[in-house]
């Protein structure tokens, strides 16, 4: 048959939308598959609908996946989708308006009926009024098309076969852009292989789609998205959760502690407790706890037995842990904390992102009780942050907490694999023997003012600790003492302070050298603040950019870095937390840029406010 | 131990120093115990250390935990490893310990309002999970280190600094609430019975699994005297206690003349045993596993003023989680290969840029 | 009411609204509900909203209170007031509704992951204390809004999202554990069987007290099917059902021909009816103020597989919390007499400077 | 008898310390109403042990009670005693380095014996050696005169006859300050008027003490500090804790708000439910709640029915709440969590003081949740901020934190007492009617951005509120949507901030108004700052002094009064809490004096603070 004329692209930013029963979720991970494997760079970025399965067509239940991809190397999502596919008038209602003018809008003939019209609440069919101007709009009979496809297979349904359109629609635009199909085929034959019927109503569906480009009068041309350059390695497309759960379980084979993940559920951490849960081969223990103070002690228990204890949560559990993580900065012991951030205050929007547990985690205790915070900024660095958060808390004998958020949670990039043996060593050197004139002192401290770790199981080195407090330098034991308050106080925060000596210094992106303004974040703006800081370079202006991954203690040179620039800005997807914290430090007068939508901050945003400062 | 928990070698000199035999002395800390002159804890602690030596277990294979409150100063006074955790999360703590290490012999101390006020889920969750964890509930049916508030084990219309003018709560009984929370071992002792309280103990210990144990202890500054009656022998103690014995009919008072028969409405009743002959008095099975009638024995008495059970009310055999786990992990072992990291990160879809 | 509990002219319109004649919509908010297609949970709503109007409350004397889980949704849907609360701490949030004001009608929704994890402590310090909520626990034996990991009724060995390789948790008992818990009211019910349904909330409403209902609740896009034995006529429901009516002997199947006795060593067991004639066939007695058949008769089964009781397990009289407050209150300015700040203020040694 | 030569003191510092079992705290207290019925001005501080009842005539037995009078106002218990009487060896040993050099020392001599000094850990009697060298020492045999004193006594045991010496030690001091006699002897038939033996046993030591005063060779003089100049009015001595209690029950009359306190014991805020127990007559309603978070939950809820929701804690059940107090941020209902602060982290030191709790207070929870927060400074003001954070609380709609700690709690001064009816007023302004075409939202707000408060049982205005996200300005709905929760986020917070505008500006006492200095502070702070300030200024120098009572928002002037002054310190008991809000806020280079020893600053350290900050 006659192959269309090819045209090529550098980015592209395609969003699957249609009902939470269509599958768009699975559309989208299979494309971002096979676009991966393809070599292009990527950044996905999911929508999910609030409730677990919203009545079918209408709004509250549609669900949707965003991919870029490009041949050159991206870091967010994108702002606004080039292509729409929209499976149901609900679907176009609720994300028609992110579609760039003039964008491409495919959209399921099929689905635009009455009831489902009404359901979206469309007076009239979008389709038949001029509501779509301006815009490329392809009508597709997908349903009808799917079901036709499937005549013939050995029994299936017709409601199964219509359950496969989502391939149809993958189909069709793997043909738009030239994805290779096989390994999505491999992947519909295993994922169905135990059900035929599935697994050939499928295959149908995703080469009638294919097909379809390929042949309908429709589609004019498609286009080519080439290969992105990247260093040599074995890359793999991932997504934050999976990165943070891997870390961990990084973390404890590099340590050689097992590891003890206790968590009680709760969206978007339960996760990790999935993810982690399938790995026992590890030596991995999970324990779905009653709560997440339970949870807690759980994991503190664990590191006091020689385990790698961590628990994983979100706001609403942060709370509830603080009071048992402020033991632990007492009894300093081993123990990470993570919080998948999420929109509050209360339980707020579960499902939407926001980064607003900074000063919790700094201040989020009572009384005086300092801990360290890491804070991962892409998908693939949740891994690096789980690492490095577990290696500080072995060191240094403290409740690490590790931020991250929905957004880098749910979203995906390519991954270059880490060597192994790249990777930190963690020496968990437990206390092996007396260490006070044939005693055993549980607070005589290393030069980095950590504590030795004792485990049960070791002779000779019986030892009681607890959260009232204790002779800081030496026996542990209960002291009411006013001086040693002090001195204890003092050595919790000092020994936080001191790990400033030994984490890297800030890095700062500035070309020249003179940039006028420092746009410095954490956490997951990593990615829209890179993009932004090259259209803005792009524009012929001049900007540095830091991005914090130790949010406490902060690199050693912070100070020097936010003092160099004449305008510092923050972005933040809260109403400012780390700007008051690097503001009382340092007392320079940045500004901020926050978003506080449950989504996250776009290019297009903060490249207007960069100016607009800059102006 | 299982394997890869970290210290391999540490297990070696704890199995090494199995069998030495030990003394009180032991597990007898430095510490000096504060507690008031008098306080009922002081004979519990005496009683344990002294029982301890018989378990053959070293000092540094055990962990004591507790939580806040007269009773959490124990752990202290233990020399053994031990953390003096938060208010009631002990149970949660003391689950972490022995689910990761089920080699080792967790104990947790316990009073009445850090186990069955702020402590309650976690205690019946451990309980229904079966944790490998000895549960000692110090009930002086008063909140003592916070300076004499009533506890859900006091009784109602009680006086105290928090209600002047009386309590409105209707207590837990707490051997109810356990075998309600399907605990595997139930028991019930008294401070100042030392026989008594080791041989509980000794049951305790040998059951595999989460044990608890409520002990009667006197607070003798905020709550003197509230067990009295199956407590002080001045005060009736031996017409009182009713010691449940398995396999044996449950019969009390000086001349055995007392006993406890079944109804056929579920519940058990104190007779006299000349009124209804030996052969009708109930025959305790702690064994059953059925909890129907240790539930039934902790309501013969509601309130420990009049003639009360003590013993052990339940003992039955449940999987136990710390080893569940553990056959969990080597199962999982067995069916995916001993975990590889390089496996992993290169497990699913790769490709590689040359 | 109380008086001076601030609003008394609310309290006379509440009064004056009482009696009139109201229906299922009165209790229908304007929200439309946003459960699963087939959720067991939309049948209780209906059952629920159904019912309401016979109590003869009007509904700004009521309160439905939830915490969170798809069951926390049901208070969004009844148009009463209303507060969706956090995970698991509905019953002291009512708590603070019920005791502050003795006249409101206060109804909790929760799930078996709020109620019995994270919420386990509330619920046994609501049902000791004998506060006047009714609490419907919708038990689907998952967590259902944060998509399928196991619950503490989940049976053991259960493969969810969490526990791939099978969950090692022993479960709840959830009737089990609310009559340790000192419950004065317990029943059981299922979604979809609406008359039974109704009938248990009639008897929960007539209860002064806390009243602890659970609702065999089907998730069926989680845990589909997981009481379709006693909930689903294809099933064999009819079998299954054992209905519990106060003072008829416990009989049930097709044809009546299955019993319930009770065994000298406290259990209950099922029997033919022919095998033991129908005298030896147990009588329910919910009103006994032992509960000790009450709980024998919650582990008749231990899992909704089988024979299952259904209905009031127990139903007594106890002080309701609420009103013994109010007339402890009342105690207090009678002795007292009524609070008088400027008194307060110059009690005790005061001196005068002129 | 010659009665001896009298001489006059403008201040003195006596501390009373002995065994738990000697009644310290009781002879403190008495002394104290007595001195306070004198009309001396006066500040005192407790100092419990930890333990309940620490083994007899050990160290840790100890406990003392330290008063301050004068006939001058004073503002803290001071620093240095003048007179220390020590009961035992134990007490003395624990208490001597405070006394100031060449002070007067009472001890009693009886108990000085082996079996005691042991004990204490004395290898000699430092009544025997020089170890009291430089003091004015007074060995008095109290046990053995307070015996003989009650011989003849009808069935009084020696044992109890013993028990009386504390009233001995009593009437002796008694006699050396003039205190009168008769308030005292009252106070003894009426405490002991059950048991006569007892009762006349006590009056017996007490008088036999007064009388050895005034007989004894022993003392050559004995002094008289005449009464302070006061507004006129009527007063008493009041505790922090007391006020505080009384202070709720107040804004409970006020508003016509029942008083719902629900709360879990907890050293030292237990005592407040103590007392607001005893006051059932006033309609108040008091529940001991399973643990901290059923309690604020308890509140809430009675909140939401219509009542005044208190919950009370110290520092570990703030963070068990901070999740329910999130909840009410954003269900907008009344309610004050009072955090009576004591030495963290964890457990601590559960009965010494510190003001660590502030940035818990203002970030202590997950997600964007902002608050009032009211902190208390000296015992008597404990009344005024128990009625302004309820006042708050009812007209914002709003959770109030309300700050105090274990120094004021336990520590007492003279209180003029209000007149009620000054008291501020306090408007539930119940919602009665539909506020929208008939229809009633529950997000509608008013001019203050409060939200209409509708109780249930009110016809018509049957609503449902939550945690989730919801229109925030107008129905009250759940909603996702983007722009909403910015909205909603940002309302939340204006909310708060606009209180600025109502409450008074911050006070600067800079007598010539060119001070160098500016002592800013909050909390407890306040009496040492101004003793301090005095002090300064009588050295010659210039100081500024404010104190914050408003927490949060800020007093609208607080930037130009920190702006004003070249130097800024800011004195605080925890490691620089509101240092850091301040220097975010207006970044202005404050300096901090912070001490973490579970007792207060004194006056001596923070005058030479201040000095040497001005040299
Ligand atoms: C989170 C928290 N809440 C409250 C307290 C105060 N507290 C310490 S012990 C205790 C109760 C003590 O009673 P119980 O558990 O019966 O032990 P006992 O002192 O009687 O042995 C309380 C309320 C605390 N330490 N932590
Ligand atoms: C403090 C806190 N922890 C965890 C969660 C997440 N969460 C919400 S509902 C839920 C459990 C739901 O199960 P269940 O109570 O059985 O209700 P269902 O959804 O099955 O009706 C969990 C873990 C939360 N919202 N808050
Ligand atoms: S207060 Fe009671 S329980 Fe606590 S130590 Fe004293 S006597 Fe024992
Ligand atoms: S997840 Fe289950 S419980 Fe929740 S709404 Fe859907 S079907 Fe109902
Ligand atoms: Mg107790
Ligand atoms: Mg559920």
């Amino acid at each position: 048959m006659a192959t269309k004329a090819v045209q090529e692209k550098e980015r592209v930013v395609v969003r699957f939308a249609g009902d939470s029963g269509d599958g768009m979720q699975l559309t989208g991970n299979r494309f971002t598959n096979a676009t991966a494997l393809l070599g292009n760079d990527l950044a996905t970025l999911p929508d999910f609908p609030a409730e677990i399965r919203a009545p079918a067509g209408t709004l509250h239940g549609v669900s949707a996946f965003q991919i870029h991809f490009s041949s050159q190397d991206i870091l967010t999502p994108g702002d606004h989708p080039n292509v729409l596919v929209a499976m149901n008038p609900a679907a176009l209602k609720t994300n028609l308006h992110d579609l760039e003018k003039g964008g491409t809008l495919i959209v399921n003939e099929d689905a635009f009926v009455d009831r489902n019209l009404e359901k979206a609440g469309y007076q009239s069919s979008p389709l038949d009024d001029e509501s779509l101007e301006g815009y490329q709009v392809y009508r597709v009979p997908m349903t009808s098309m799917t079901v036709r496809a499937s005549e013939g297979i050995e029994g299936i349904t017709k409601k199964d076969a219509e359950r496969s359109k989502n391939l149809f629609a993958l189909g069709l635009v793997s043909w738009m852009y030239g994805r290779p199909t096989d390994v999505t085929v491999r992947w519909i034959e295993k994922k169905f292989g135990s059900k035929p019927p599935i697994r050939d109503a499928n295959l149908a569906a995703f080469k009638a789609g294919y097909n379809f480009g390929e042949t309908a009068e429709l589609f004019g041309v498609h286009y080519e998205v080439k290969p992105a350059p990247a260093e040599p390695g074995t890359y793999r497309n991932v997504h934050g959760a999976t990165a943070l759960a891997w870390g961990l379980i990084a973390a404890s084979v590099k340590s050689g502690l097992p590891l003890f993940y206790a968590s009680y559920p709760i969206t978007p951490a339960s996760e990790l407790l999935h993810e982690i849960s399938r790995h026992k081969n590890f030596g991995v223990r999970t324990l779905q706890a009653e709560d997440e103070i339970a949870a807690a002690n759980m994991a503190l228990g664990a590191s006091f037995a020689g385990h790698l204890g961590v628990t994983g949560t979100s706001g609403p559990g942060m709370d509830l842990k603080s009071e048992t993580i402020s033991l632990a900065v007492a009894l300093e012991l081993p123990m990470v904390i993570v919080d998948v951030q999420r929109a509050g205050p209360s339980t707020g929007m579960p499902t939407k992102t926001e980064a607003a547990d900074l000063l919790m985690a700094m201040y989020g205790r009572h009384g005086e009780s300092p801990l360290p915070i890491v804070a991962s900024y892409t998908p693939a660095n949740c891994f690096d942050a789980a690492v490095e958060a577990a290696r500080i808390a072995v060191k240094y004998r403290t409740p690490v907490i590790l931020l991250s958020d929905t957004f880098l949670a749910n979203s995906s990039e390519p991954w270059r694999l880490p060597e192994v043996a790249d990777l930190p060593n963690i020496e968990p050197a437990f206390a092996t023997g007396p260490n006070k004139d044939g005693e055993f002192w549980p607070y005589i401290r290393d030069e980095h003012l950590a504590r030795p770790w004792a485990v049960p199981g070791t002779p000779g080195l019986e030892h009681r600790i607890g959260g009232l407090e204790k002779e800081a330098e030496g026996t542990g034991n209960i002291s009411y003492d006013a001086a040693n308050h002090e001195r204890a106080t003092a050595l919790r925060a000092a020994k936080v302070a001191r790990i400033a000596e030994e984490i890297p210094e800030l890095i700062v992106d500035d070309p020249d050298g003179d940039a006028e303004i420092l746009v410095l974040g954490w956490g997951s703006t990593y990615g829209v603040i890179q993009v932004t800081a090259r259209r803005v370079r792009d524009r012929g202006k001049k900007v540095a950019t830091a991005h914090l991954f130790h949010l406490n203690p902060l690199p050693r040179n912070t100070g020097d870095v936010v003092r160099r620039y004449p305008k510092v800005l923050i972005p933040e997807t809260n109403t400012g937390q780390l700007i008051k914290i690097l503001r009382a430090e340092f007392l320079v007068d940045a500004a901020g840029y926050n978003k506080v939508q449950g989504v996250p901050i776009f290019g297009e945003e903060l490249e207007e406010e960069i100016i607009r400062r800059l102006a | 131990m299982s394997e890869g928990n970290g210290q391999p070698e540490v297990q070696g000199n704890g199995q090494a120093a199995q069998g030495v035999a030990l003394t009180k002395k032991d597990f007898t800390s430095d510490q000096e115990p504060r507690w008031c002159p008098g306080c009922g804890d002081y004979a519990i602690l005496s009683a344990v250390q002294g029982f301890m030596p018989e378990l053959g277990i070293p000092t540094h294979q055990m962990v004591w935990v507790s939580g806040i409150g007269c009773a959490g100063r124990f752990t202290y006074y233990m020399d053994t490893y031990g953390v003096h955790g938060i208010h009631g999360r002990a149970p949660a703590l003391a689950t972490g310990i022995a689910t990761a290490r089920p080699d080792l012999s967790v104990w947790v101390v316990t009073g009445d309002g850090d186990a069955l006020s702020i402590g309650g889920n976690h205690l019946i969750h451990t309980l229904r999970r079966n944790v490998d964890i000895k549960i000692l509930l110090f009930n002086n049916q008063i909140y003592g280190l916070t300076k004499g508030q009533y506890s859900p084990t006091s009784e109602e219309g009680k006086v105290t600094k928090s209600t002047p003018f009386g309590s409105l709560d209707h207590p837990f009984n707490p051997v109810a609430l356990a075998i309600g929370a399907e605990a595997a071992f139930v028991a019930r002792t008294i401070d100042n019975d030392r026989q008594h309280l080791t041989d509980v103990l000794r049951a305790a210990a040998a059951h595999r699994g989460a044990a608890f144990i409520e002990i009667y202890q006197n607070c003798n500054v905020f709550n003197d005297g509230a067990f009295a009656a199956v407590r002080d022998k001045q005060s009736g103690a031996q017409q009182n206690q009713i010691r449940l014995e398995h396999g044996n009919p449950i019969r009390f008072g000086p001349e055995n003349e007392k006993g406890v028969v079944q109804r056929s409405d579920g519940h058990v009743e104190i007779v006299d045993v000349a009124d209804v002959g030996e052969e009708a008095i109930l025959v305790h099975d702690a064994h059953h596993v059925d909890p129907s009638l240790a539930f039934a024995l902790a309501h013969l008495s509601e309130r420990p003023t009049g003639p009360t059970p003590i013993g052990i009310f339940r003992d039955v055999p449940r999987p136990v989680y710390g080893e569940a786990m553990e056959r969990q992990l080597e199962a999982a072992t067995e069916k995916l290969g001993r975990g590889d990291l390089v496996k992993l990160l290169h497990s699913g879809d790769t490709w590689d840029v040359p």
